[in-house]
């Protein structure tokens, strides 16, 4: 390769085209490419709302962004320093947010009259001067494509489909990384389709090779490994971590899986994912509503398996009045939150954390419930598993929200030794002698769990006030009085299971930034460039809710400031405030989309700047 | 529903719980859980192995009143429940106790997908015509312009009729009786049992304080055998105190024949439980045009719903691994050393 | 009358019975005859839950609580002076809440062995000891019913049914009663049943001759008027109340109401009394189901009507998706909350005040709607008035928080001058020019209601976000954000037009009680004997919940300690706290049953004292 | 529908809004949304008395492109929603867009209601057998066995007829055809508008991403006329490209009859709309076995909701003081001087 090498410390990548130019394949397979050589990544796919908008409509547009590094990152980067469009609407829709300076790739065969009219385009930009402050490259991507297989014996509109692995070839050379992940990929996927296999391969090699041999790029980039923790690891997006984690846990513990959904945005990947694992005993439903999906789930457990239901906004609303029967008949039904924007229909393909207090106080009386939050698309793997660990020992239903971005966003996932993972003890109440519905551990207050079928355990529970111990119906004042207190403190006994908050930074930070599920990546991002930018700044990211660690107020306490970034309108400020009366400061921002790490960066910078002004 | 246990017999006492029965005197709830309590004596399952679900209403206090296990829900969520439940442990003998009101105002959608699933459960409604517990409203079952607490001047919707609802839903198992019908609804509870599959018994039950006499008409004492008609699977549609009446189906609906007691005309319809169209002509006849049938009205053999899904799981499990290590590990992996 | 004459302050009678005895008929004519004389009162019906449990039960006990006074009273009273029981049961259940030394009047002929049995007496309390520490009068009720109707041309059940009236007329004269009042509601009442009619005149005047004649009671009681204002007045509970307002409040703003709702306990009382005022124009839909009933009123809202939709505990779960709708297109959809206690069907028949955070956070992601609450039977009238004025006004959603409680319980209401209430202004906007669905009022922020079917203003809503101004669908990041934080907005705007809260009580208290809603009587008596005993105690009761008053904060600062009592586990004091940083003290009880007054002076007397002493 | 504009005649384009249309390009909705365009347009009433409401799902998401009044509701809930439009304001024209999940999976409730109230509104349901919006999981109405996103090994729900349900619940009005049938289309929805009451309108549509062709092998241009049948009220049920075919109502179904085109044997049923035996029994008929019926399979005259309960308000009126102020000064009042 006769071409100058540039060293990178890290990149964010972004593709862009039509939902039809399979940017996501092509944005996964890079990502493969970059985690075989070793650099650390995180990915950020978005989808437009529409299935499949008219071609070259700027609403049609489909993206995958990824940033890698050669030390270890924790967000898909905020705005791209290079942008592959395949067409003029992609160029559109991502012109506002690109680096001044940044890489430009257009398929130029793309910008024609009519696809530039599409876009809103008056003048095609790759001729007046509307781009330059970027480097542009034009490559005839197209062209280019068909060209390399003209001997192919497969229809044009095939060759044409080969296009998104020629840009990959061009992007595994820019990158300096390896095509083989790729070619595997392309083994499996088209297994029995060999022309289409073939095709594709040589589209990926033609992109790779013209680089090499005509003058696209002047340079091409390297970025070295970053010190990674040793061990396996895979790339893994929230979605499918959950369903994995689910399966564990129903392994660990010893119970039938049973998920029970109403298909939902972003929610139904959940679904999907787990339909797929028949074979690890899971089994799913599709029901006829969010209602139907809880209750047949709430049967399932009160049966004796683990049921499990998940839902988004609307969906979650639906199922207020059934987990408030959970929360009475006291049984370990788990409900997953994949959050995104509202309210109503809102966004649906949008992300934010805005049900945070509905998780707490989303059902009429007191019912307390456990909340749990992942912090990143690996974390919800475990988080699945605590969530089953919670519930089954407390016997109270737990609330998990996840995130519309956590849902698609995938990092390298450093691969556990399932044998390392503790199994989850469910001791079914088998024994008549002394049994009562409401009988309670003294340790956990759990009323015991019977296995439908057991022989003497016979009884009947329901959403009617139960007298404490013998479950039967009862309307005593203060026996309902003593039940709505036993429910909440159940909740201070799991406070005392859960690992302590720990604030990470400088020893002697005098401002903390707190934030919860997953912001996590954004947050650590900004801090730690605080921290380099001479700032004494220290982070808690919270993954257990409600209850809160036992050590919160104190460890908040220690700070002259409290900052609460989130995506919402400061939810988990309102709770810190309420039950710590500290003054926190929120960062609140709703676009549908992410924190930006500098957006983080300037609201900590003032925070802490106008701490050292007065 | 299969059973481990070899059976045992058991007397209707022993299916009674120690609570005290709290319905109004003179309710027919008494009457359907006796009836209920003999019908599990004959079944002669043991009682851990019957669960009672139900959900919000006068009748769907019934499961507090067993020895069984039992789960009082959410109003108009039974069904669902009990699906879950049944799912969970195909095992279990699952039974729903649900009102007119409970099964099909607010809890109507889930009737129908019960039935073209063909969960295996057994759903019996309790009919009286009017919300029972919360005094006196109408349902929709509430004849057009009854006067109720909430219409005074008369309700202005026509009622649904359960038993073609549930016809058209798809359903395998549809049968109907009155809670005065001791013997008989005992015999379609047992019948209900057998049936493999979703099974819908549809039991008239006076409401003694909001709606009472509502029946009368047809299932009163002394006149019930000339305003009923009990149909049986291949047996002639044949009614009366003197056996003298009889149902033809002609052209597209059945007319009423008469004749002696004892030579009937050959062309009286002979009932098909499988054929739809008699069981949909049926669920429209009415007293006084018609006398009211009962019995079993429908029963087709279909494969259940918890059935296929553990099948498919079998099958996944012989095509696939089974290795969770393997999952784990599935997709591109790779070292960092 | 030769017997002694006793003046009474104030006292309270509880009647208690089988549902079967027409207790509740029996309170309320009491209740009118005491109207007449011009005491004060409150009453206190309780129901059982079953409908009819079997006769002489614990269970199936039915009672009527009345105080009544010769000064202005706020409660039902805490525990009776004067226990009337038809039966051993009613005896039992109200043994345990009687004041030492208080009159038992109990129908004798009812204590058989059986009904012993039944109520679960081992002996007959009536000959044991078990009650000395009470006077206790017997007498023989249901055999001076049927002796006293002897002659009478009816059967013996229609006989025997007379009992109550019986007891009516020795309750007047016991307590110097007239009886016309109860005449003329027998006239009413048994208009076309003469010999019913006949048959319980003659009861009621054989029950207060009986007591002139025979020796069962030595001495009665008098009560001086009470010095009300000036004015008509009536007897009226919150279920009426709430529906007068309503109509009322339709024909103040024009609008065609159509109240939409699904039965449930207590809500149905408002269904019924509204369906029953269809000569007002009042249009009542029983729906299948909650979701169809709010979403039944959204339509007609949308259509250019007044919407409401009304429930309980379970039903508002369902409601909550619906809502977010409502917030989403900005309609003033009216949804009433009878708040009854939970969670799950909890104990449908009794009160509590748990839904306060529900009502705040109760839907997925940010959604801010006004929250008000009726502070006792008569002002759910005013209520309902303040609702749909402040609903179209801002075009924003309203949640009214009312109480079982306030539903059964009446009070004498002083009757207003209808051509005095101020009209609701509500301006449809029929003008094309400029017209955008969502261009907003500088003032209010609201936007513009049209009436389906007028010309030139077609337009399309729904719950996908849409453009401020514009309302079309966008996925704009900062639009989101912007519609956000106006619909947040609004609520601020609202709170510009609400009343200032006021602290009620001595100039220099520091001691302030912060209540809110139905317990207003409860706290006002308790607050009123506190500062009698010399204490300086000042309270604060809130109607509006969502906003809360501008100056509340500033308020509540002036006072060293900030008290407040709730029927739940500490919801008002969380917003106090999360909103001003004042560490509220909470006294939370959930018994089902509204606070006595002697607890609650209790609280205040320890946590006053506690200040006194640090 | 009462309007009291006098009629003015419209263009279809009248009714387009200035949206542009974000379906999938080769989707069916296309092609209903023109159809739609084109009655309203012969119907002849101006866009401000039109309401459209839909739920959730692609084809919900019609509103956005015409230029009446429009509600875009949630998921499962438009048929309530325009009930209330209706009943708020009984002037209007109000039209539900609902598709097989919207209408029949999380909204199957309200079908039935609005069925047996018989609110004067008209539903359109696009029936893909297919969830489209949320990108493929299966429907009600989808094939038993069919693979999709949320059933890797195939569904393994019997699908519901939305015709028969419909049926069962009282419908007044019952009509289908299919997307591709532009004037048979049409003219359905004109039919619909004029008919007093629920009208239910079930029309197939192809879902060209996630269903492609599911209702090809009997909608396809070449073979339609060999295996639909298009009923109408008085006519024989005759059908074919040659019309050398027919339907005969024999015992308790119907059976194919094939003749010389022109003489058809006089004992093919001629149909009658208001006979719901013959529009439940049309209503099981699929291809292969059966030519699938489209057109008015039901219509029979029934009172609306609406009108019944305005018609109480009057009677009420009439019968009791309207004086808001005799409304709070009843009961026992007293007078504190
Ligand atoms: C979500 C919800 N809505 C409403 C109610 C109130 N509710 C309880 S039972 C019932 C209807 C009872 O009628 P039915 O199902 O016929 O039973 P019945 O009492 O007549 O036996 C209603 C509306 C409730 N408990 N929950
Ligand atoms: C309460 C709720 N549950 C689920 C969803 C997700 N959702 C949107 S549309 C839809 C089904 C779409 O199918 P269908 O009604 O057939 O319409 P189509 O897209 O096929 O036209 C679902 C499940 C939602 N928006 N709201
Ligand atoms: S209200 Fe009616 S249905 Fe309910 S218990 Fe009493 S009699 Fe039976
Ligand atoms: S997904 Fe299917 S139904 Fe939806 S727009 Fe695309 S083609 Fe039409
Ligand atoms: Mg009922
Ligand atoms: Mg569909």
């Amino acid at each position: 390769m006769g071409k100058k090498t540039e060293k990178l410390e890290k990149v964010t990548v972004k593709f862009a085209g039509d939902s039809g130019d399979g940017v996501q394949v092509l944005g996964d397979q890079f990502g493969n490419a970059t985690a075989v050589v070793g650099n650390d990544f995180a990915t950020l796919p978005d989808y437009p709302a529409e299935i499949r908008a008219p071609q070259g409509t700027t609403y049609g547009v489909s993206s995958y962004q990824i940033q890698f590094a050669a030390y270890d990152i924790y967000t898909p980067g905020d705005i791209p320093d290079v942008l592959v469009a395949f067409n003029p609407a992609a160029l559109k829709v991502n012109l506002t947010s690109l680096k001044p300076g940044g890489l430009i790739i257009v398929n130029e065969d793309e910008f024609t009259e009519q696809n530039l009219r599409k876009a809103g385009f008056t003048s095609n930009p790759l001729e007046d001067d509307s781009l330059s402050s970027f480097r542009i490259y034009k490559a005839p991507i197209t062209k280019l494509t068909i060209e390399s297989l003209k001997d192919e014996p497969i229809g044009h509109k095939d060759k044409e489909r080969c296009r998104n692995f020629l840009a990959l070839g061009m992007m595994c050379w820019l990158f300096s990384r390896p095509l083989d992940p790729v070619i595997n990929f392309l083994q499996k996927r088209f297994a029995n389709k060999a022309q289409i296999f073939e095709a594709n391969l040589k589209a990926l090699k033609a992109g790779y090779n013209v680089c090499d041999t005509m003058e696209i790029f002047p340079i091409h980039y390297q970025l070295l490994p970053a010190k990674l923790e040793p061990g396996k690891y895979r790339n893994i997006n929230g979605a499918l971590a959950t369903a994995y984690g689910l399966v564990v846990a129903a392994h660990k513990s010893g119970l039938q899986l049973i998920y029970s959904g109403y298909p939902i945005t972003p929610a139904s990947e959940a679904l999907h994912n787990l339909a797929a694992l028949k074979q690890y005993g899971a089994i799913t439903i599709q029901a006829e509503d969010e209602i139907s999906a809880i209750t047949i789930a709430l049967g399932a457990t009160y049966s004796g398996a683990l049921g499990v239901t998940g839902t988004s906004g609307p969906g979650l609303a639906l199922k207020s009045e059934a987990l408030n029967l959970a929360v009475m008949t006291e049984l370990p039904l788990i409900v997953f939150d994949f959050q995104r924007s509202g309210p109503s229909t809102g966004m649906p393909t949008k992300t934010e954390q805005t049900d945070l207090l509905f998780a707490l106080f989303g059902r009429p009386a007191e019912s307390p419930v456990i909340v749990l939050a992942p912090l990143s698309p690996a974390d919800c793997f475990w988080t699945s598993i605590e969530a089953v660990r919670l519930a089954t020992k407390y016997m109270t239903p737990v609330i998990v929200l996840s995130e519309q971005f956590l849902v698609h966003s995938s990092e390298p996932w450093k691969l556990p030794d399932l044998n390392q993972i503790p199994p989850i003890e469910v001791k079914f109440r088998t024994d008549p002698n002394g049994f009562h519905p409401y009988i309670r551990d003294e340790k956990t207050l759990a009323r015991p769990w019977v296995k439908l079928g057991t022989r003497g355990l016979e009884h009947t529970l329901g959403g009617l006030e139960k007298s404490n111990i013998f479950g039967t119906i009862s309307y005593d004042p203060e026996n309902h009085d003593l039940m709505n207190k036993l429910r909440a403190q159940k909740l201070q006994r799991v406070a005392q299971d859960i690992p302590d908050a720990q604030a990470v930074g400088p020893s002697d930070a005098d401002v903390v930034v707190v934030g919860w599920g997953g912001t996590y990546g954004h947050i650590k991002a900004a801090v730690e460039s605080a921290n380099q930018d001479g700032m004494k700044v220290s982070m808690i990211q919270l993954r257990h809710l409600n209850p809160l660690p036992k050590n919160l107020g104190d460890l908040l306490r220690r700070f002259k400031k409290v900052l609460v970034p989130e995506l919402n309108l400061g939810q988990l400020s309102y709770i810190i405030r309420a039950k710590y009366l500290i003054d926190a400061t929120g960062y609140n921002r709703i676009t549908g989309k992410p924190f930006t790490v500098s957006e983080l960066l300037n609201f900590i910078k003032d925070e802490y700047e106008s701490l050292r002004m007065h | 529903m299969s059973v481990t246990e070899q059976e045992v017999k058991y007397k209707w006492t022993d299916f009674k719980s120690d609570q005290d029965v709290r319905w109004c005197p003179g309710c027919d709830d008494y009457a359907i859980l006796k009836a209920f309590q003999m019908a599990l004596a004959e079944i002669g399952i043991p009682r851990e192995k019957h669960v009672v679900v139900s959900g919000i209403g006068c009748s769907s206090r019934l499961p507090y009143y067993m020895s069984t296990y039992g789960f009082h829900g959410i109003h108009g969520r039974p069904i669902p429940i009990a699906t879950g439940v049944k799912v969970a442990n195909p095992d279990l003998s699952v039974w729903v106790i649900t009102g007119d009101g409970d099964a099909l105002s607010i809890g109507g959608n889930h009737l129908i997908h019960v039935m073209r699933r063909n969960v295996d459960i057994k759903i019996l409604l309790f009919d009286n015509r009017i919300y029972g517990l919360t005094k006196g409203q109408y349902s929709p079952t509430s004849n057009k312009g009854m006067i109720n607490r909430s219409a005074p001047m008369g309700t202005v919707e026509e009622a649904v009729e359960p038993v073609a609802l549930a016809l058209a839903s798809g359903a395998s198992f549809v049968a109907r009786t009155d809670a005065a019908y001791l013997r008989h609804l005992v015999q379609l509870i047992v019948e209900a049992h057998k049936h493999k599959g979703t099974a819908f018994l549809h039991i008239y039950q006076n409401c003694y304080v909001y709606n009472d006499g509502v029946f009368d008409d047809f299932t009163a004492k002394e006149i019930r055998d000339d305003r009923n008609i009990i149909v049986e699977h291949g047996k002639p549609l044949i009614y009366g105190k003197k056996r003298d009446k009889g149902l033809r189906f002609k052209g597209t609906k059945f007319e009423i024949v008469e004749f002696e007691p004892g030579n009937p005309p050959e062309d009286i319809t002979i009932y098909d439980e499988t054929n739809l169209a008699f069981a949909f002509a049926l669920s429209k006849l009415y007293w006084p045009e018609y006398p009211v049938p009962m019995g079993v009205l429908r029963r087709v053999e279909q494969p259940s719903f918890e059935e296929l899904i553990y099948g498919q799981v079998e099958r996944a499990k012989q095509k696939f691994s089974t290795d969770l290590n393997k999952l784990i590990y599935s997709g591109d992996v790779w070292e960092v050393k």
